[in-house]
């Protein structure tokens, strides 16, 4: 067999691990093994592809499905944009596994959960590596199925069931904009391989029918990515198990839309007021997510919408054209997310699985190492050089500016309040009065290790842009305004959660200010406005109408026949003379008539 | 061997399981299922056409013939059936005899209405299904299973007339310009009612079909013969039943008349998109765990009006595929209901809730067949929706449009039914897949499987070679 | 001559058959019933039917008219049966049908004597019904036979139920 | 030769045959209803009769013969009715009798 390996061995090997983990009984030290071996295995395999020369690699198994000019192969496609995606999600897939390894030691779904990881690599591989949009449909989905396997990991309760499917439904409405858009390409291009489409995208720039498919084909990447305003799921999808929300939920699936627009990047290119769209959702997600962000008083749902600000970034940097720094930011976001959630992974564990940020406080001296770890998180969350977000913020953020001032400030108002509510979380958990004691379980070695490796990673991450930035010449005091803000956000989050903390507590007596509070708790009312315009009504609906109006008219003709059937039933009064007489007076009618006639 | 002795080997293994059964119905599952198995064998070796005199001074033959769809088709059914006798093994133990012979009769019908290539035999046939199968719901269903079979009866009984009198009318119109009576396909076929005339028999045999696919306002016996039929009933109903009225539509319909269908498709399609949706809706709607499942069938069947009715080659090869796709997954979902109502003894879903926690297993192959109902990737059902609303698109994008919403709508209802049942709270236990169970799913699985990851050779081979494209894409 | 025995006769049967329906003894009524037979059958022969005549006295005034009495007897007469056939038997219940007899024995011996002659031009004699019986309307009489057969079967069975009540 | 009319002939039958509907429907024992039956029956052939005669055909005869298997086959089925009836209902008054009055469901 030739080094490197085909692709298919990618996501064949997860596959492979999760065939084994679902059907096979095993004890939890195999489950394990072969969950996390599976995964190590495909982590091996990208490297070598990553570190093989940067070629662009075109491998087809075998045709899917075909349909007169429709041809569909099992293809797999590598270039520097799939390397970059296989090293995220093998590598900190990897690290996430072995973290769980300890993190679900001991839960009763243990095989469950594996399998279910294992697949979702299996599944984001095959999205990444797809050569053309319907096998990355089918990775697409898989990760959707994926996710909502974990969601509902612990099906016991049924808000993390309603989570779960929330998250399929939600994201499933994207998915649908994305086939059609697929379709509507098909429709004016006649393939669906990328490559074929991309290249054949030239004579139709600014047609009308391009900017709709760019906008469906947006459609999907929104619902996936959680922007707005399909950006409902993510919060709730956080009653998985952590390293869920790391791997799932932070570093790899919520990013496959930042991926696919990154992949169709010539598309937009070619429809400018598309483009502009992404950057404008993207922006206005980044501070809407940032804002709920600010209040959450759930660790881990704070930690969501950060996900969802961040991504704003992404599509933000989409949006201007600067494909390659949202993809390099995905790969920092995938480093200090995972490192976040991993860490919070671990306070929650010590705590018992408290994740209120009101019961936690001052555990800077009872869990140092997880407190370095966090702190490294929000320091590349917040963009603080030399972090590793910094650079790829930065490269965003300058773009954004040549392309367009407004766009800028609402990159800069976003990494203010990254920083603030990073900070915030940093002061309420370690910092302050101790509330709670951690004698929950305490981090094993290996997480610990995890831990370790991925501050590596977030520190030194951002030195390495997978793909090669533009070049971009911006006024010095611009690209300084960036860490400005970070730093400024890092004051006023002292001043207000660790110096002054009463200041708070004055705001919060403002009926406006509580408002505000709890508008942002619940992410700016979305839910409850979806759940009014959609979901109720559609309920409603379904239990007025369980029994089928449609039965009605079928109904009336059974009631007509019986009211009849009651009318004639005087008739039937068994009595031989009555009939006699009826056949007789028949026979005379009969008679008369026929003679007549 | 002779075709005529496909339908012929069921109707005597059914007479054999009746008179074999002598008080043990194990004896009779038996018969049944090696009279089904012996069909399947056969169809495999069976010839491509049989003709052999039936009522000449009509015209009237026993003409069967099998190219790839009906061989797919009588492969589907005998397949289904085999698991249908297996879920009635411990369900039936009541006359089971008389159970198999309706069971193999009503399959018997089905594989006569897939192979006739001549219309008296067809409707013949047609008929020959329906009664066994309103046996077999009136006599081993469940509570309400008189007004249910009635309900089946009256419907497909008025669709037949419907079918019956564009049947005889086709029949005299050949017979009008030819001085010959024909009630042969081909016969047929090659002769013009008419556009005019030919619109009022296309109506006519819309109808019939369209009542047993069934579409929107027509099916509201589905759900009820679904609900109260026995579990064998329900998979050869969902199963196979329906698929005789899409097989009309698939074949017949477009054969008979392809100018007036062109004409109606847009009408088609919007009637499908409608029962996608309306279906899926409704489905959510239920608490009825059968009922459910009963729903989603007619929302799937939609998909499949709207894979014919595109007229492109993509349309109709996700129509096939969605026939042969929901045929397993409904029979699966359908057996997975009657193995829950057997443990639990209520098909509610108010009173399901939590069986994970006892039956892992069962639960899991749930979870793999509402996915499938919801037209996961990599499933059967997703190769056959995809093509099929692929197909519409390109025609009529707007359609297609509305009909995808149904993509939203399926997983509401898929995931509700694996939630509603196996998660939550654990109520009470019970006890996980027998090996008779596991293995008769893990065969529908591996079905769905190779189905969604293999469909073309499935395809190139079921497609019918008779159906023209009316729109080049 | 013919035509006044022909009118005579028909006079005798619709007395008779009006007192059949008007009787309450259903004994009575069956007395008149024969002799209304037995009225017809004299129009027959007088309509050249000498065959039909013979049947319609053989079979429904002989064999028909005796199963009725059969089964009143059955039905009606059971431990005071004898008081009740005595009754029957006095002589003024016999003047009626006696009476009507009468006037048929009258006709027919008017008929006998050759005074009178029935119409010769349209006589149908056994022989011809019997060539057409067997011949043109043969499946009628298999028809017959199995109608009889039904009749035989549907009968004995009727009969046979009343020994398991219930069934 | 003086023959009798035809129509008289049917006249007469149709007063019989009136005759006996008229005790069918006015009658309400069993027994009295058969004899009427038996009345109309013999009308019928009667009529058939006067026809066949009429044309010095044999058909008459033909059918009066099998109207007289027909009312041989209904009184054996009819008065094995008879004593079931009244075995069953101690009473042959088929007012009575009317196990087939339909009632509400």
């Amino acid at each position: 067999m030739s080094w490197p390996l085909p692709l298919w061995f990618i996501p064949a090997l997860p596959l492979a691990g999760f065939l084994l983990l679902s059907l096979l009984p095993l004890s939890s030290r195999a489950i394990a093994w072969i969950g996390t071996g599976s995964v190590g295995l495909a982590a091996l395999v990208s490297l070598s592809e990553i570190l093989a020369p940067a070629v662009v690699i075109h491998q087809s198994l075998d045709t899917w499905m075909s349909a007169a000019s429709l041809t569909i192969p099992f293809g797999f496609y590598c270039d520097g944009l799939t390397r970059t995606m296989l090293g995220v999600i093998t590598g900190v897939g990897f690290l996430i596994h072995l973290y769980s390894t300890a993190y679900m030691a001991g839960d009763e779904g243990y095989r469950r959960f594996f399998a279910a990881m294992n697949l979702f690599v299996a599944a984001m591989t095959v999205l990444v590596l797809a050569d053309n949009l319907v096998f990355l449909y089918l990775g697409w989905e898989g990760v959707g199925l994926c996710s909502f396997l974990l969601i509902g990991h612990w099906y016991r309760d049924p808000a993390n069931g309603r989570a779960a499917r929330k998250a399929f439904i939600v994201t499933r409405v994207g998915d649908t904009a994305l086939v059609l858009g697929l379709f509507l390409l098909f429709d004016r291009l006649g393939s669906l391989d990328i490559q074929t489409l991309l290249a054949g995208l030239e004579p139709h720039t600014g047609s009308s029918w391009l900017k709709v498919a760019g906008l469906l084909l947006l459609g999907g990447a929104l619902g996936k990515s959680a922007q707005f305003p399909l950006q409902v799921w993510l919060p709730d999808a956080m009653a998985g198990p952590t390293p869920v929300s790391a791997l799932i939920h932070a570093a790899t699936m919520v990013t496959a839309g930042v991926y696919l627009l990154a992949r169709l990047h010539p598309l937009y290119d070619l429809v400018p007021d598309i483009r502009l769209l992404v950057a404008v959702v993207g922006g206005v997600t980044l501070l809407l997510a940032g804002c709920s962000a600010l209040v959450q008083s759930d660790l881990k749902r704070a930690l969501a919408w950060s996900t969802i600000s961040q991504i704003g970034y992404m599509f933000l940097g989409l949006g201007v054209g600067a494909w390659q720094a949202s993809v390099f930011h995905l790969m920092t976001h995938a480093f200090f997310k995972a490192l976040l959630f991993l860490s919070a992974g671990v306070v929650i564990m010590a705590l018992h699985h408290q994740q209120d940020l009101e019961a936690m406080g001052g555990l800077r001296r009872r869990l140092p190492g997880v407190f370095w770890c966090f702190l490294i998180g929000v320091t590349a969350l917040a963009a603080l050089p030399p972090a590793a977000g910094f650079f790829s913020k930065e490269a965003i953020l300058d773009r954004a500016y040549e392309v367009s001032p407004g766009l800028w400030l609402l990159g800069i108002g976003g990494a203010l309040l990254t920083s603030l509510y990073g900070f915030r979380l940093v002061l309420r958990v370690f910092f302050g009065p101790e509330k709670t004691y951690p004698d929950g379980q305490r981090p094993s070695g290996v997480m610990m290790m995890v831990l370790v490796l991925l501050s590596g990673l977030s520190l030194v991450g951002g030195l390495f842009p997978p793909l090669a930035l533009a070049e971009v010449s911006t006024p010095r005091m611009i690209s300084l305004a960036g860490p400005g803000v970070s730093l400024l956000g890092l004051g006023v989050a002292g001043w207000l959660w660790y110096l002054r903390p009463q200041i708070l507590h004055g705001w919060r007596r403002w009926p406006l200010m509580a408002v505000l509070n709890r508008f942002w708790l619940d992410g700016w009312g979305f839910d409850s406005l979806y759940h009014g315009l959609f979901v109720q009504p559609y309920q409603t609906l379904s239990r007025i109408n369980r029994a089928d109006f449609l039965n009605l008219p079928f109904d009336g003709l059974v009631g007509f026949n019986r009211t009849l059937h009651a009318a004639l039933l005087p008739t039937q009064n068994g009595r031989l003379r009555w009939y006699a007489t009826g056949m007789g007076l028949g026979v005379a009618v009969l008679i008369a008539w026929g003679l007549c006639a | 061997m002779s075709l005529v002795w496909l339908p012929g080997l069921l109707l005597l293994g059914g007479v054999a399981a009746w008179i074999g059964e002598r008080g043990e119905a194990r004896r009779a599952h038996t018969i049944a299922l090696v009279a089904l198995l012996a069909a399947a064998g056969m169809a495999l070796l069976s010839r491509q056409q049989t003709v052999l005199p039936w009522i000449p001074r009509f015209g009237i033959r026993l003409h069967l013939s099998m190219d790839g769809l009906s061989l797919s088709l009588v492969v589907l059914t005998l397949f289904l059936g085999i698991i249908a006798v297996l879920t009635s093994w411990r369900e039936i133990a009541q006359r089971a005899g008389l159970f198999q012979l309706n069971l193999l009769w009503t399959l018997a019908g089905t594989l006569g209405v897939f192979l006739a290539a001549d219309l008296f035999l067809f409707f013949f046939c047609w008929e020959l299904m329906i009664i066994p199968m309103f046996f077999l719901i009136r006599h081993w269903g469940h509570e309400g299973r008189v007004r249910a079979a009635f309900k089946f009866f009256l419907f497909t009984q008025v669709g037949g007339l419907f079918l019956w009198l564009a049947i005889l009318s086709l029949a005299f119109l050949h017979y009008r310009q030819t001085g010959v009576f024909s009630f042969d396909y081909q016969d047929l076929r090659n002769m013009d009612p008419g556009f005019e005339w030919g619109m009022w028999l296309m109506l006519g045999f819309s109808i019939g079909f369209l009542v047993k696919l069934p579409a929107v306002p027509l099916h509201l016996w589905l759900p009820e013969a679904h609900t109260q039929a026995p579990t064998g009933g329900s998979v050869i109903l969902a199963g196979v039943l329906l698929k005789t009225g899409a097989y009309g539509m698939l074949r017949i319909v477009p054969g008979l008349f392809p100018l007036q269908v062109q004409a109606a498709a847009p009408a088609f399609l919007g009637l499908g998109a409608v029962a996608v949706l309306y279906g899926a809706h409704q489905a959510f709607a239920q608490k009825d765990l059968k009922r459910l499942i009963a729903y989603s069938s007619i929302s799937h069947m939609g998909w499949v009006l709207l894979g014919v009715f595109a007229g492109t080659a993509a349309g109709y090869r996700g129509a096939v595929m969605t026939m042969l796709a929901h045929g397993v997954s409904a029979a699966a979902l359908f057996a997975i209901a009657g193995m829950l109502q057997q443990r639990v003894h209520s098909r509610d879903l108010d009173l399901y809730g939590g069986f994970w926690e006892s039956a892992p297993r069962l639960g899991a192959l749930t979870l793999f067949f509402a996915l499938a109902a919801l037209g996961l990737p990599g499933l059967g059902n997703f190769v056959g929706e995809f093509l099929a609303l692929l197909g519409a698109f390109l025609v009529e994008p707007w359609v297609a449009f509305v009909a995808a919403l149904g993509l939203i709508l399926a997983p509401v209802y898929a995931l509700t039914l694996v939630q509603r049942s196996f998660h939550g709270n654990p109520q009470r236990a019970m006890t996980d897949l027998t090996l008779r169970e596991g293995l008769l799913l893990g065969i529908l699985v591996m079905t769905l499987l190779i189905l969604g990851l293999r469909p073309d050779p499935v395809l190139d081979f079921a497609v019918a070679r008779d159906f023209v494209p009316w729109v080049e894409r | 001559m013919t035509i006044l025995l022909f009118y005579l006769a028909a006079f005798v049967a619709v007395i008779a058959t009006s007192l059949v329906i008007t009787r309450t003894n259903a004994v009575h009524a069956l007395i008149y019933l024969i002799v209304s037979l037995l009225a017809t059958g004299f129009v027959f022969l007088l309509l050249g039917a000498y065959f039909a005549a013979l049947l319609e006295v053989i079979v429904y005034a002989g064999a028909v008219m005796v199963l009725f009495l059969f089964v009143l007897m059955m039905l009606g007469l059971g431990r005071d049966g004898e008081g009740r056939e005595r009754e029957l038997l006095q002589p003024h219940l016999w003047y009626g049908p006696a009476f009507l007899c009468g006037v048929l024995l009258g006709e027919w011996g008017i008929l006998f004597l050759g005074w009178s002659q029935p119409f010769p031009l349209h006589a149908v004699d056994a022989k011809q019904v019997g060539i057409s019986l067997l011949g043109p309307y043969f499946l009628a009489v298999e028809l017959a036979s199995m109608l009889l057969l039904a009749g035989l079967v549907g009968a004995y069975h009727l009969t046979e139920l009343q020994r398991r009540p219930g069934a | 030769m003086s023959a009798v009319p035809l129509t008289h002939v049917l006249m007469l039958s149709a007063i019989l045959f009136t005759l006996g509907m008229a005790g069918l429907l006015t009658r309400r024992n069993l027994i009295f209803m058969l004899m009427s039956l038996e009345v109309m029956f013999n009308a019928a052939g009667l009529a058939f009769i006067a026809a066949g005669a009429r044309w010095g055909q044999a058909d008459g005869q033909i059918f009066f013969i099998l109207i007289l298997t027909l009312a041989a086959a209904e009184v054996g089925v009819g008065l094995g009715l008879a004593l079931q009836i009244h075995h069953r209902f101690r009473t042959l008054d088929m007012d009575k009798v009317c196990e087939l009055k339909e009632t509400e469901p």
